[in-house]
């Protein structure tokens, strides 16, 4: 089984149609692509968001985000990943993240999405500042968050 | 050793990254971490609650016992929200 | 919260992201995108598929998805919904059915876009007939589609 | 009242769909499948497993036991494949 992988951290927009083409074209073995696009919103639970700028760490974070992709790889039988972190300044409406999953079936492609998700939001070097009219600051992690990665560690 | 800063670890230490020279009787990251805090009041703000800080050695992340021989690459940060 | 519903059963191909911009345009309150796409395979786990025929119960077909979206927007804070399920004659490599899902956070979008592709699976009137080498045949439903349905009466 | 068959068991009846007149006496889904697998060999093919054909009355999934008075359509099928 071929599993193409793409990591990517980078500035600009991507285009999920393209990506998705990009990772189904002349294959005939695939029956399930999942996507999940991360977009800036404008309100986070509590307050207004202008925008909010990405930070990483880089070399880190594609070498991390690379391990959750081995991970997801062992796991669930996928015939292609990518995943897209852009980093830079955003207003609310704009992308931030992509991961693609194609599988088999259904499931397996389900799965990886959400576990590679959970994994980008708690373990890859990413922070996250939010402008609002209260100023400028460092989005604290949620605890949902935690709780969401730690569901893969059960069996 | 090369040590970086990211997100208000970065900016309450005032540089994104630096080579430091500690001790030898600086064994472990939260030994590290101490001997930070007291290189002048930027260092103690930015690592005034040691727990919340994450670190990574050499890109890969590791908990505050983990041993700083032979890093090439540590870096301070608080917990991660990207995605 | 403005939850757009779309469902459409047509021959026609689908472009993701044109759909995701239809239901993302000019919103700032959507967080998560979960894009499912089912494409027809070459490889039916035994036999090689050479095409697949879809047929459907024109009427039912649009009501019980419908059905399932509303049940799916009771259980969970969306903010969109899209679902499109072709009908005729594919190929493999061609795509046969679209589910979008749009929310604040990203663990409804991925459970709603779950749920309404096991509920497609196992209760909307589509049947597919294969045509390969052996001749031509009806696909028989998989005990594994039922027991995906069925997580979701568990709780 | 109107009934509508789909996939093999349309192509089993040899019709998409027709109206029908059954007794008084079928009332429930299962009663109107054995009514009409005696309407000759090609009904007799096509429910001959009954426990395997889905029905639905007016665009709605219901069981063997549901009583058909005032049903518009009834359409009886496979187990559905689609998604």
């Amino acid at each position: 089984m071929t599993c193409p992988v793409a990591i990517r951290i980078q500035e600009d927009d991507f285009d999920i149609a393209r990506e998705i083409a990009v990772l189904t074209r002349s294959r005939t073995d695939i029956g399930a692509v999942v996507s999940f696009s991360g977009i800036c919103r404008a309100d986070d639970d509590s307050s207004k968001i202008a925008a909010l700028t990405l930070e990483h760490y880089p070399g880190m974070a594609e070498e991390e985000i690379k391990r959750h992709v081995d991970e997801a790889m062992s796991r669930w039988p996928l015939n292609g990943v990518t995943v897209i972190h852009r980093v830079g300044r955003f207003m609310p409406g704009q992308n931030i993240v992509l991961v693609l999953t194609a599988s088999q079936h259904r499931r397996a492609a389900f799965e990886a999405a959400e576990f590679l998700m959970d994994y980008l939001k708690t373990s890859a070097p990413f922070w996250k500042k939010e402008e609002s009219a209260a100023g400028a600051g460092w989005v604290e992690a949620h605890a949902r968050d935690d709780e969401a990665a730690a569901r893969w560690t059960k069996s | 050793m090369k040590v970086k800063y990211f997100a208000w670890v970065r900016e309450r230490v005032g540089k994104a990254e630096e080579i430091i020279e500690p001790p030898a009787s600086v064994r472990t990251v939260e030994e590290l971490i101490a001997w930070l805090s007291g290189q002048g009041e930027a260092y103690a703000y930015a690592f005034e609650k040691p727990k919340v800080i994450r670190t990574a050695i050499d890109h890969a992340h590791v908990k505050a016992d983990a041993a700083i021989a032979g890093a090439r690459e540590i870096a301070f940060f608080p917990p991660m929200t990207g995605g």
